[in-house]
């Protein structure tokens, strides 16, 4: 039975222009162990569907179908009972190290604040808990001290207590909210590192969330393309990357300066995607990325495009996709 | 800047605070234009005969212990404070917006002098200066609106600072200053519009505050001189006839109350309205 | 931390020090002649030269300056004019009455207004939240001194439970002087609640909507937990500010209550110094005052640090 | 060799920190040391750095924004710092600057016509309102937005669309110089390669000179044929865009390099492995010493300087 499943997943916001359907028909499932990256471009979703699995959305919304969790729908549950998931079953790391930590409260007390609240652990078995969590993460004690407090430490640093903090009572699953966006790309590389290490020696889910395809296929075994909400394309990051058949993914793509590539030697423009993102509320019926696709036919006009496999772990929804020879 | 107003009408409608404070500002300020031209009874006269008599069909609120007709008396009274917290808004408004806005463009020394005093006109409770002020200039509405808006200046100068150092940081600065632009005309082109919503809510605020103020200093008889009525001196002539007249210590008071409270409840709606963040979240 | 320290008391005393000159100049210098001021335009030329004399005017400004200053120091301010009686011991005198009376209605205020700013806040756009809202509009909109007019007509002249006004000293031993004290603390601290409860509401709603409350959350931690465990702290700054100003207002921006009340407190020996142009006493009593409001923001600013790390670093002034 | 467009010389920045103790002297944070750079008509130099390395300062110096402690610019052979105001304002017609935060760089209070007619202001001849708004109309319609945009207000557009307004904004005096802080890094993907394909035309159009900021490499390597390397304001390798990205000799570029995540999910590049310190960082060390696998003792007493030769600079005494 599968550690995750996501079936239906529909998240309606109240926005200025009335409630919009943010996500809709999401499904996906993952085992332990797995690593799934969300991949799309901002305004697409990606980070309410992390906030729907630990239901953190706004009170003002409405969540429709399914998340079943070690057999559990949480989305049946009362808050009490959500609450002692959160952080403990689920544990998430969010974008921004500056403003993710509390400024006033020193890190040694925010990280064991989780394991107080689940694990009921004694004073000193948290606080050995904590150091070797730290440990772990790479912010030894030795050298940085439980008293110090967030504006004491760079973004790395800080972005290595929210690790800790997450896993502090050694989740199920991790969600990682674009972890390393606003880091410097060496440091990058170290956050990317010590999450990967870190859910293989526990044997954790992980789900990563970047708007760089760079982070997501170095990172996640398998991916989810996402476009205003709905996902285009879903399997292996090989298969996805490799060969990819949803029209917006290739656009994508070939929208990336690849290291290596450069107009002045060859003067080749990047092909970029024509149009722009629709608003919410201004979304065409069908396909929504008919407008700006090339191959768009016309019942990608009319009717939404129902999920096809292309390969035992690749779907598309498209009805049109891309074949081998369209890409050479 | 017409489609601005028509769209903070537009807006401002559907918020609660706006209505219920714009409507009471607007009486307010009806009631006070109209007091220069038309009052029920004329304010002077003193009729002892007809003295404490109840509100009736002839006196709707009744007359105090000169026999002058109440209602007359508070529409007066507001036409006096409107003056007074306008004129005191204009100085904090003309005076403090300048050298906030100075004082944010120059940095350095100007902007520590300014701000010293700034802090130290903060640091004397602003009641006991106004009393110095009149005391030394004499009572009378002038003094009291020098006095208050003596008040306002520090209190427009900080919030203008304020709003205007986060605006200089902004980027489309650097971009005007790239397009040759001096400190003056970015303060007046660029930094100004944007700090406007936010100095606009002072103002209400401000003149609540002025208000009250003027109240309070015509209670000890420093601000509006007799002949002409003022909510501050009906409410402390009422004090003497407390025991067998309580009602005439009720009208005046509540006549402050609810203006106040109308600006206040305007300014909260202007706020929410002006500030396109804060318009989203409601 | 030492330093944060040294630097602040620095500056305290070198903004008292600017206080007691800004003082003496607005007082002494402006008005012109402080003797003619005293006795009124027309009094007789030796008469004035008499006070002058009495007083020191005709030493140089800067020495008269020094002299106050040591005064001040030593405590001795010299005899008011009008009461015939050591400034230094009038003014204590009223301190008995005004001290006692802001340190009441400020516990009173804050008692009231935080709890009902945090109840507010975390059912926001709940009835509570509209009810705590419309007392603070109320009282914010209340002109405090109809208030106790208000409070004088309903306890003292119909119910007859409490004072009317009036002081019965301290000698008078406890009972009497709260019952005196009851009607001008709750005049007094309400208004002021109404307005710190805004204050703490905002304040917590803005930091509520911060990420690191949704980090909280994200650990597994209640929305109300969160506001008392993470938010409040945050939000504590805002609320300092403000009680600062406020007690500041209230040691002397009583004397309307005083008023009313008939209170021989701060306020009232202020104004009717002022009215009686007793120069001697409204100079020291403004510089008394005065050095009350800086050292009470000093004070706020030590608190600042002690919430806030982000302050306690070396940050210059 | 033909005068460059723009000479960096010497250029040297400092900033105050707060004081420590109450009378000592105030501790100097030293942003820049001693930047030489040479921009050439109708090229992209490219400047890359982490964050905090003073690119942005170097970008506000050549701007005439910010005052450098020492050294100076030259502009088309003119010394920006010490040359009178008024000509200065003038001399700005021909170096304008595209920023970062498409939400942070247009005034949200001025409709578009208002905000891309400012620069004009530096012209010697006045122009009317009519010949400002034509002249506005024209260049919109070349950044790709219609010319009836001119009375709209910002946030009526998307993030991209934005960018190309600051675009219009930067290129309406004719400038030949344009620096571009950042000016893709807030854009998604695909919109990123709208605006740089529109940066790209307009160069070959008109000309244009571009100091490329920016802490994207894969971006950089694709945008400029000159690059230079900043670490913690100082600058460790410089050359053509090809020779270094292909074959870079600092070891910082390594790092970064090895850094950048590759798209294709089989090329799992070598890592870069956690550095154990030797040598602790001084004021005389080599900057990078304490995050350097290739530091050794002579990095340790005195700070190597930039040489090299074709073209191809590098400060390091290990480099190879």
């Amino acid at each position: 039975m599968a550690l995750l499943q996501v079936q239906d997943l529909c998240v309606t916001l109240n926005t200025a222009h009335g409630p919009q359907e943010v996500i809709s028909h999401i499904n996906f499932s993952m085992e332990a162990g797995d690593k799934m990256g969300i991949v799309g471009e901002s305004g697409c979703g990606k980070s309410i569907t992390a906030l729907a699995l630990m239901s953190l959305l706004p009170r003002d919304s409405q969540t429709r179908g399914k998340i079943i969790l070690e057999g559990r729908d949480i989305l049946k549950l009362n808050s009490n009972k959500i609450c002692s998931i959160r952080g403990n079953r689920i544990g998430m790391i969010f974008q921004e190290p500056m403003t993710a930590l509390n400024p006033v409260k020193q890190i040694g007390a925010q990280v064991s604040e989780s394991i107080y609240l689940h694990l009921k652990l004694t004073r000193k078995q948290t606080l050995e808990r904590v150091s070797e969590l730290m440990d772990k993460v790479g912010l030894p004690v030795s050298k940085f001290g439980l008293n110090l407090y967030p504006h004491q430490l760079s973004g790395g640093q800080r972005q290595r207590v929210m690790i800790a903090m997450a896993i502090a009572c050694n989740p199920e699953i991790l969600i990682a909210d674009e972890p390393t966006t606003a880091l410097d790309v060496t440091v990058q590389e170290q956050i990317l590192d010590l999450i990967r290490d870190l859910a293989d020696s526990s044997g954790m889910a992980l789900i990563i969330i970047s708007h760089d395809l760079g982070v997501i296929a170095q990172t996640a075994e398998n991916v989810m393309v996402m476009y205003t909400g709905q996902s285009v394309e879903m399997g292996s990051t090989m298969d996805v990357f490799q060969n990819m058949s949803h029209p917006y993914t290739y656009g994508l793509f070939s929208a990336i300066p690849h290291v290596g590539s450069s107009v002045q030697l060859d003067r080749k423009r990047l092909n970029s995607i024509p149009g722009q993102v629709p608003e919410l509320h201004l979304r065409p019926r069908g396909c929504n990325f008919a407008d700006r696709c090339s191959r768009a036919l016309k019942i990608c006009k009319d009717k939404e495009p129902m999920a096809t496999r292309v390969a035992d772990h690749h779907q598309v929804w498209c009805y049109h996709p891309l074949t081998c020879e369209d890409k050479k | 800047m017409f489609r601005t107003l028509v769209e903070i009408l537009r807006h401002g409608l559907k918020n609660r605070s706006f209505i219920i404070g714009g409507s009471i500002s607007l009486l307010f300020f009806l009631v006070a234009f109209l007091s220069y031209f038309w009052t029920p009874y004329p304010v002077e006269d003193i009729n002892i005969a007809d003295k404490l008599l109840l509100p009736s069909a002839e006196y709707l609120l009744g007359t105090d212990h000169f026999g002058r007709d109440i209602l007359s008396m508070l529409i007066k009274g507001a036409g006096n404070s409107v003056i007074v917290a306008f004129v005191a808004i204009g100085i904090g408004i003309g005076c403090g917006v300048p050298l906030g806005l100075t004082a944010a463009a120059k940095k350095g020394w100007m902007d520590e002098l300014i701000m010293r005093f700034n802090d130290f006109t903060f640091a004397f409770p602003s009641l006991i200066s106004a009393i110095m002020i009149t005391a030394i200039l004499g009572p009378g509405s002038i003094n009291s609106i020098i006095a208050i808006g003596i008040f306002n200046i520090p209190v427009f100068a900080r919030v203008a600072r304020g709003a205007a150092l986060s605006i200089w940081k902004r980027e489309f600065i650097l971009a005007a200053r790239s397009a040759g632009k001096g400190r003056f005309k970015i303060s007046v082109e660029h930094i100004l519009p944007n700090i406007s919503s936010m100095l606009i809510v002072q103002t209400t605020i401000q003149f609540a505050l002025g208000i009250l103020a003027e109240a309070g200093l015509s209670y000890l008889g420093l601000g509006t001189q007799p002949p002409m009525p003022s909510w501050g001196k009906m409410l402390n002539e009422a004090q003497t006839f407390m025991n067998f007249a309580p009602q005439l210590a009720i009208y005046p008071g509540l006549a402050i109350a609810l203006t106040v409270m109308g600006l206040n409840l305007f300014g909260d709606g202007l706020r929410d309205v002006l500030d396109p963040k804060l318009r989203r979240s409601r | 931390m030492r330093i944060f320290l040294a630097k602040r008391v620095f500056t305290l005393i070198l903004t008292l020090l600017v206080a007691t000159l800004v003082v003496f100049v607005v007082l002494e210098i402006l008005p012109g002649d402080p003797a003619s001021v005293m006795l009124g335009i027309n009094a007789e030329t030796e008469t004035l030269n008499a006070l002058r004399e009495e007083l020191g005017l005709n030493r140089p400004v800067w020495v008269r300056y020094t002299h106050w200053v040591a005064d001040l120091i030593t405590g001795n301010l010299g005899i008011s004019y009008t009461y015939d009686v050591p400034v230094s011991e009038l003014i204590l005198s009223r301190l008995t009455v005004s001290f006692p009376l802001a340190l009441l209605a400020m516990t009173l205020s804050t008692l009231i207004a935080i709890p009902l700013g945090i109840l507010a806040a975390s059912n926001h756009n709940k009835p509570m939240d509209f009810l705590v809202m419309s007392f603070s509009q109320i009282g914010i909109a209340i002109p405090n001194f109809w208030f106790a007019m208000l409070l004088t007509l309903l306890f003292s002249v119909t119910l007859r439970l409490l004072p009317a006004g009036g002081f019965a000293g301290w000698d008078a031993g406890i009972g009497p002087v709260l019952k005196s004290f009851l009607l001008p603390t709750i005049a007094l601290a309400l208004p002021q609640a109404a307005i710190l409860a805004r204050v703490t509401r905002s304040a917590l709603l803005e930091v509520l909507q911060e990420d690191f409350i949704r980090t909280a959350r994200a650990k597994g931690i209640t929305n109300q937990g969160a506001l008392w465990k993470h938010a409040l702290r945050n939000a504590l700054i805002p609320v300092v500010t403000i009680m600062g100003l406020q007690f500041s207002f209230l040691l002397a921006g009583t004397i309307i209550i005083e008023n009313v009340f008939y209170l021989p407190g701060i306020g009232r020996l202020i104004f009717q110094a002022i009215s009686q142009r007793d120069l001697i006493v409204v100079k020291n009593l403004v510089i008394l005052l005065a050095g009350a409001v800086i050292v009470i923001n000093f004070m706020v600013d030590l608190l600042y640090a002690v919430i806030d790390p982000r302050l306690r670093g070396g940050q210059d002034v | 060799m033909k005068q460059p467009l723009v000479k960096i010389k010497g250029i040297y920045k400092d900033y105050q920190l707060p004081k420590k103790f109450l009378f000592q002297k105030a501790p100097v944070f030293r942003a820049l040391h001693g930047i030489n750079l040479e921009l050439h008509h109708g090229t992209s130099f490219g400047i890359v750095g982490e964050s905090g390395c003073g690119k942005s300062t170097l970008a506000r110096i050549v701007m005439a924004l910010d005052e450098p402690t020492s050294g100076t610019v030259f502009f088309d052979g003119q010394d920006l710092f010490n040359m009178p105001a008024a000509k200065l304002k003038h001399l700005r017609r021909n170096f304008q600057m595209v920023f970062q935060d498409p939400y942070g760089s247009l005034n949200p209070r001025k409709n578009i016509l208002g905000i891309v007619a400012e620069p004009l202001d530096t012209l010697k001849e006045k122009l009317s309102f009519a010949q400002k708004k034509e002249r506005v109309a024209k260049i919109l319609t070349e950044v790709g937005l219609n010319a009836t945009d001119t009375d709209k207000f910002p946030h009526e557009f998307s993030g991209g669309q934005r960018q190309r307004i600051a675009i219009a904004r930067a290129l309406i005096t004719r400038p030949s110089l344009i620096v571009a802080d950042e000016s893709v890094s807030a854009l998604d993907v695909s919109v990123q390669a709208q605006v740089l394909n529109l940066m790209m035309d307009l160069q070959e159009k008109y000309n244009l000179t571009y100091m490329f900021i920016s802490h994207d490499l894969s971006v950089v390597e694709y945008v400029t044929d000159q690059v230079a390397v900043i670490y913690m304001g100082k600058i460790v390798e410089q050359g053509t865009t090809k020779t270094l990205f292909h074959g870079p000799l600092h070891p910082y570029t390594q790092t970064l390099l090895r850094a950048v995540p590759d798209v294709n999910p089989l090329n799992k590049k070598q890592k870069n492995k956690p550095v154990i310190p030797l040598f602790k960082k001084t004021d005389m060390s080599c900057p990078f010493i304490d995050r350097c696998h290739k530091a050794t003792k002579t990095c340790v007493d005195n700070a190597p300087e930039l040489l090299g030769n074709d073209g191809h600079l590098v400060a390091c005494f290990n480099a190879e």
